[in-house]
């Protein structure tokens, strides 16, 4: 029973982190089609933001040291205008564009983006110990469960409950789902379309922050790696969810989430390590039994 | 199309003009086909500073067989392709060492060009057996100790002096080099008696939660003396911190890739948690010399070594600088013969030994550094009893 | 019909004027006869075959595949298996088969049979992957990449899971590679004016329409699939002997992103684009690479930080494809019409 | 007042000429249809209006304005409200939130309220349903829906693409109805694409006849269709009522 219920935990904390970081790109594939593959620089960025630029193994911690109140409002606002920026200097000049030069060119943004993290701060991760009373194990039903897992889990709930009511009870939210559905249109009816995509952006920048603060907390190295994984599983899990789909993509973050800790604990020790194999392989099951993903939009069929 | 050649055959002029020799014919040349940039560069770069540190301290003393030692470097990119191209752009700067990256996987390419070459080749700190023999030729080097002595040596060490009886093993499946630490592991704990493996598990250095296989350990009957971690930045960091997150309180035993405190201030209270080093960092080696070196590295820049991965550049230039006065030539063939008559040899950072069979270290001696509330210090000193076989080593 | 010859005439003048440009590659390095200038063109020639057999797919298909690296290292790994010296491996991959462990076979038909090995690959994996279309195949097929990925990371006793596999002949001379680059435009070229070519182009441009007149879409991309596969193993078998050594790492993400990004730069639905894509960035990674090491320029001498070379080659990336969505080539191709050169639209001519 | 004035706009998708050198002008509370065959250009001529399509030559003025290259959602907010053909509801939004943002631009929200009670007078359909998904309702319905939504604009012209398209004749009255009232107390202005003349003189108002992406014809609805010019016009394919 306990170790059920820590299982579920795994499950549940691994799948937040896919389900946010799904959900800001499906934001903005929704918006404007574009695949963006610069998001998993995003996350970094944000992460690297906590450090002073060194080349030296030790990390040099700056904004890392503001206590929280500081600190989450100035991450935040980084990874939104690092989004914002990359809409405005690059997206913007692609609205026409077909999604394949748009992907290659997020996937170059996002090139240059680690490569000058990499110039700033050396390729070696470098460690941080941020909010280390997180760390600790609390009881819950027997079971000690890592509170960051439980903290993990309970801020993904916050900042979906947040998001469905700014997409459901505010003018912009309004516009953005229109705007993702049928953006001619919505432009038709005078929705302003860089307003809704910069907010767009803005949130999936925000997204990308949050869950670089969890993986820093989590794992306390800042690598130039650390969005790159987390933003290829959400990548997949918004295919799989129906793209465009935000609760499409959420649920599918989720189902990755437990699949991988379900697989990791089922699979004897010989094949453990080919986990990712029988992960992806369910991924091709799945398209091939819903090509158009677990929750297509309804006017999705159109567009894409 | 036609600008387009023209800009290609202004590039080659370019690359023309570099191409050509810059050493004098009365200089010996070290080339490093090493990363200057990319993620390699880490870990390149500080064993290449020491390196830099022997050179000149040889230039100083006079030379090598009278000459000076001059380097020449091209960069790697830590790309396996580049590799090869910088491997052969040294030998055509006239390189007769080619020192090539920390990593196996990553120094290969050069060394194999080298190899082809007929040229001395040197990984800086690989840890792997084919960074040798086995896996480049007969002129093939590594300066390091191979990685599966620091699994052993932890075992054998924690069952001797820490009294360990019961092990688990959680292998991080990403490089060569963690498989390396687990094979020493395996190798070394049927040999002791009574020692028992509870389990095992295996992560992905990648993975940001290894909350599954916590939950594993955490369900056993009984938990382990110590877990024997075979993993390397960064993913480790992220595995201890769980681990210790999740209330597991057995000690944590390691290879060389944590060593350093530089990323101890993600885990401010770690104890418990041990580190084979060849030489210590934090500035309380038993061995003055050893300390005076963090000095001099320091001093010629900047900074402290960051970990012990630093001080294989500077065994390598003295052993191979060694050979060449005994040689009396830099004769790739010559240079080897005599690298291979070395049996403990002394050096700053315990001995060296290679044979006609094996270029690396198969036994060596080993500081244990102990990690104590967030502070490291080296308590002990292991050498493992018997060195591990090579047919055992090559099987794996 | 009096005009056909001349079309003919003029869409073989694309693969003859890109060969040309390979062999000028090729003649230049045989010039300069310096082994590191002859390692970038080598690498070059690799990248072109690996681009030219995505663009087999990609181009005609118009399916975004994310998975052909895939079978890179099925290619390169397939060569290793047959060229490795048979002592070395049975040390370091045990598991083969026997008949593979006791073959030692030339790097030519290593090569060949790393490149039949992906094609197989691809013709089993592809009935499946060939139902889905649009984004789901391409997400579909990066999943595959992941497999093979993940299969070959950890299947210790046949790939040697994350270790290097070494002992594979090093092939350092120009022309195998510059062969193979020129064999890969022209099999690309032969199915781009196929009929099966013909009528994926059509379903790409116009999907309801082709498959209306009875093109059956889901066979005639599983043809593209396989065809490109089999390009795309024999880049990664030339690869395996370029360097001498493969990883799975090596055929992954980033080789899957640099591939495709040269293809996209040049012009995803030309076959000119593909070969010019890798041409030109090639060469500008080369020159930002000299200056990283430093040029001298009247006297005094002019270097840029290192890593700074990939900075500037994503940077160069976006405002190519800002001023150029549709790649250098405008998914044209370039073809002869006396001089200077002129381009007709890939739609309507191959 | 001329509110809208087309002067010699030419629009190509490609090679393909869509509208070549059309011209019209529209005055304040007037009536215009378009009529003319399938793959005349009609569409083309509201979109270009609307910015969704940018003309390669010739000028728009909109309400004093030069709108020609400017963005869709600047020229709605001028007071250009467009239905296009093919219905397009939001789907996943309800019906009340489709209505909604037509409102987007306008600060008049009281009476933006009452222009919904009364839009859901009009359709009282809607009102029943204002909470489900528009993605469920009929085609009619969504017909109904969608110009329900231009009008919460408050436009000064609306343009809509085929209004009869699917919707039951005691419908299609229902709408012309509020139209033509919008049109007599707000001097509401209407710009109207019809495949057949049959509403157009029913209704009355001006008349243009596009064909082949040209203006062939223009005149008093009534009498064009009186007289045997519109027929002529249109020849080949014929009148279909």
């Amino acid at each position: 029973m306990t170790a059920l219920l820590q299982i579920l935990f795994d499950a549940l904390s691994l799948g937040s982190l896919y389900a946010l970081a799904a959900i800001g790109i499906a934001l903005i594939f929704g918006v404007m089609r574009l695949v963006n593959f610069a998001h998993g620089d995003y996350i970094s960025f944000c992460v690297f933001a906590l450090l002073w630029p060194s080349i030296e193994a030790t990390a040099f911690v700056f904004a890392g040291q503001l206590p929280p109140y500081l600190l989450i409002p100035v991450i935040l606002t980084v990874g939104a205008c690092l989004s914002m920026l990359s809409e405005i200097l690059v997206f913007r000049r692609f609205r026409n564009a077909n999604p394949a030069t748009m992907m290659i060119a997020s996937f170059a943004l996002g090139f240059v983006i680690k490569y000058t993290l990499l110039m700033l701060f050396s390729s070696r991760p470098k460690s941080i110990d941020l909010w280390p009373s997180l760390s600790l194990p609390v009881e819950i039903f027997d079971a000690r469960i890592p509170l960051l897992q439980v903290i993990t889990i309970v801020i993904t709930i916050v900042i979906l409950i947040a998001l469905v009511a700014f997409l459901k009870r505010t003018r912009f939210g309004l516009e953005m789902r229109a705007a993702a559905e049928n953006f001619t249109m919505a432009r038709m009816l005078g929705v302003r379309a860089n307003a809704v995509i910069l907010l767009a952006f803005a949130i999936s920048g925000m997204l990308a922050a949050s869950i670089g603060l969890i993986l820093v907390t989590q794992t306390g190295t800042v690598d130039i790696q650390m969005g790159s994984s987390v933003m290829l599983v959400a990548f997949i899990a918004t295919v799989i969810g129906g793209l465009g789909s935000l609760p499409g993509a959420v649920v599918a973050g989720f189902l990755i989430g437990g699949v991988s800790v379900l697989m990791q604990v089922i699979l004897p020790f010989d094949i453990r390590p080919f986990r990712d194999a029988f992960v992806y392989g369910a991924v091709i099951a799945v398209l091939i039994w819903r090509p158009n993903g677990l929750f297509m939009p309804r006017s999705a069929k159109q567009r894409v | 199309m036609k600008k387009l050649l023209t800009g290609f055959a202004g590039a080659t002029v370019i690359m023309a003009a570099l191409g050509v020799g810059i050493a004098k014919a009365d200089d010996i040349v070290v080339g490093f086909a090493t990363a200057s940039s990319g993620f390699m560069q880490a870990y390149d770069k500080p064993a290449q500073d020491a390196a830099m540190i022997r050179i000149d301290e040889i230039n100083k003393a006079g030379g090598l067989l009278g000459k000076q030692i001059k380097t020449v470097a091209a960069d790697t990119k830590t790309d396996r392709a580049e590799g090869a191209k910088a491997g052969l752009e040294v030998i055509d700067k006239g390189a007769s060492l080619v020192v090539v990256s920390c990593d196996y996987d990553f120094g290969a390419p050069a060394a194999l060009a080298a190899e082809a070459a007929g040229k001395v080749s040197f990984f800086l700190c690989a840890e792997s057996i084919k960074a040798g023999i086995q896996g480049v030729g007969p002129h093939s080097f590594s300066a390091s100790v191979l990685a599966a002595v620091q699994g052993a040596t932890m075992a054998e060490w924690s069952y001797n002096k820490k009294k360990a009886r019961t092990f688990y093993r959680l292998l991080d499946t990403w490089t060569e080099y963690n498989k390396g630490i687990c094979d020493g592991f395996d190798w070394m704990l049927p040999k002791l008696k009574d020692a028992k493996l509870l389990g095992q598990d295996t992560f992905k250095n990648e993975d940001t939660s290894i909350a599954a296989q916590i939950t594993r350990i955490k369900s056993l009957p009984q938990q382990p003396d110590a877990i024997m971690l075979c993993s390397m930045m960064p993913g480790v960091v992220s595995a201890v911190k769980q681990i210790r997150a999740a209330g597991i309180k057995s000690m944590i035993l390691n290879g060389s890739g944590v060593s350093g405190g530089y990323w101890l201030n993600a885990t401010p209270d770690l104890s418990d948690f041990y580190v084979p080093d060849q030489g210590s960092v934090y500035g309380d080696d038993p061995n003055s010399a050893v300390n005076d070196f963090n000095k001099k590295y320091k001093a010629a820049t900047g900074g402290e070594p960051s970990s012990q991965y630093v001080y294989p550049g500077y065994v390598m230039i003295d052993v191979w600088a060694k050979a060449v006065e005994r040689a009396k030539s830099t004769d790739a063939d010559a240079v080897v013969k005599e690298l291979e008559k070395m049996k403990d040899e002394k050096t700053l950072f315990g001995p060296r030994t290679f044979t006609s069979t094996l270029h690396h270290q198969n036994r060596g001696r080993y500081l244990i550094t102990e990690v104590k509330n967030g502070k490291p210090g080296v308590v002990d000193e292991w050498t493992i009893s018997e060195a591990i076989p090579v047919e055992y080593l090559m099987k794996k | 019909m009096t005009h056909r010859p001349s079309i003919f005439l003029r869409s073989l003048s694309t693969p003859l004027i890109l060969i040309l440009v390979l062999v000028a590659f090729l003649a230049l390095a045989t010039f300069m006869n310096s082994g590191p200038f002859n390692q970038v063109v080598i690498d070059g020639l690799v990248k072109v075959t690996l681009v030219v057999g995505l663009y087999v797919f990609i181009g005609n298909s118009g399916v975004l595949s994310f998975g052909h690296i895939g079978f890179t290292c099925l290619g390169a790994y397939a060569t290793a298996w047959l060229t490795i010296p048979p002592l070395m491996k049975k040390m370091a991959l045990p598991g083969l088969p026997e008949f593979i462990l006791e073959a030692k076979l030339p790097y030519g038909l290593g090569i060949g049979f790393g490149a039949l090995f992906a094609g197989a690959f691809a013709l089993v994996v592809g009935k499946i992957l060939m139902r889905l279309s649009g984004i789901a195949a391409s997400i579909a097929t990066f999943a595959m990449l992941a497999v093979i990925n993940t299969v070959y990371s950890n299947w210790e006793r046949v790939t040697g899971a994350t270790s290097s596999v070494v002992g594979i002949p090093i092939v350092r001379v120009v022309w195998p590679y510059c062969l193979a680059a020129v064999v890969s435009i022209v099999i690309a070229h032969l199915y781009a004016i196929s009929r099966s070519g013909l009528a994926l182009r059509a379903a790409r441009d116009e999907a309801i329409a082709a498959s209306a007149s009875g093109v059956d879409i889901g066979r005639e991309r599983l043809i593209a699939f396989v065809i490109s596969a089999v390009i795309t193993g024999m880049g990664g078998a030339l690869s395996a002997h370029s360097v001498g050594v493969v990883t799975p790492d090596t055929f992954y993400l980033n080789l899957t992103f640099i591939c495709l990004s040269m293809l996209v730069v040049g012009g995803m639905n030309s076959l000119s684009g593909a070969v010019m894509g890798v041409v030109v960035l090639s060469v500008i990674i080369q020159v930002l690479r000299q200056f990283e090491k430093g040029v001298s320029l009247g006297g005094t001498v002019v270097s840029i930080p290192n890593g700074l070379q990939e900075i500037a080659i994503g940077i160069v990336m976006v405002v190519i494809l800002i001023a150029r969505p549709t790649g250098l080539t405008r998914n044209q191709e370039i073809v002869w019409q006396g001089w200077p050169f002129k381009r007709v639209s890939a739609a309507t001519e191959p | 007042m001329t509110l809208l004035t087309i002067d010699a706009i030419t629009v190509n998708y490609g090679r393909l000429i869509a509208l070549r050198n059309a011209s019209l002008t529209l005055s304040q509370g007037e009536t215009l249809f378009i009529t003319g065959p399938n793959g005349a250009g009609k569409s083309t001529l509201l979109k270009a209006i609307a910015g969704v399509v940018v003309p390669k030559a010739g000028t728009i003025r909109f309400a004093g304005l030069e709108i020609g290259g400017w963005a869709p959602e600047d020229i709605a907010r001028r007071g250009f409200s467009m239905v296009p053909e093919g219905r397009h509801v939001f789907g996943s939004l309800t019906i009340e939130e489709n209505l909604r943002l037509g409102v987007g631009m306008r600060v008049d929200k009281d009476a933006a309220e009452r222009d919904l009670e009364h839009i859901y007078s009009v359709f009282p359909m809607l009102e029943e349903r204002r909470h489900q998904a528009a993605g469920v309702l009929s085609g009619g319905q969504q017909q109904m829906l969608v110009i329900g939504r231009a009008l919460m604009a408050n436009p000064q012209l609306i343009a809509i693409d085929e209004p009869s398209l699917g919707l039951a004749p005691k419908v299609i009255d229902d709408v012309y109805a509020v139209l033509l009232k919008l049109r007599d107390t707000r001097g509401l202005t209407l710009l109207i694409v019809e495949q057949s003349s049959a509403r157009a003189t029913m209704t009355g108002g001006r008349m243009l006849l596009l064909r082949g992406g040209e203006i062939v014809l223009e005149g008093d609805a009534r009498e064009l269709t009186r007289s045997d010019a519109l027929k002529a016009a249109y020849f080949g394919y014929g009148e279909q009522h």
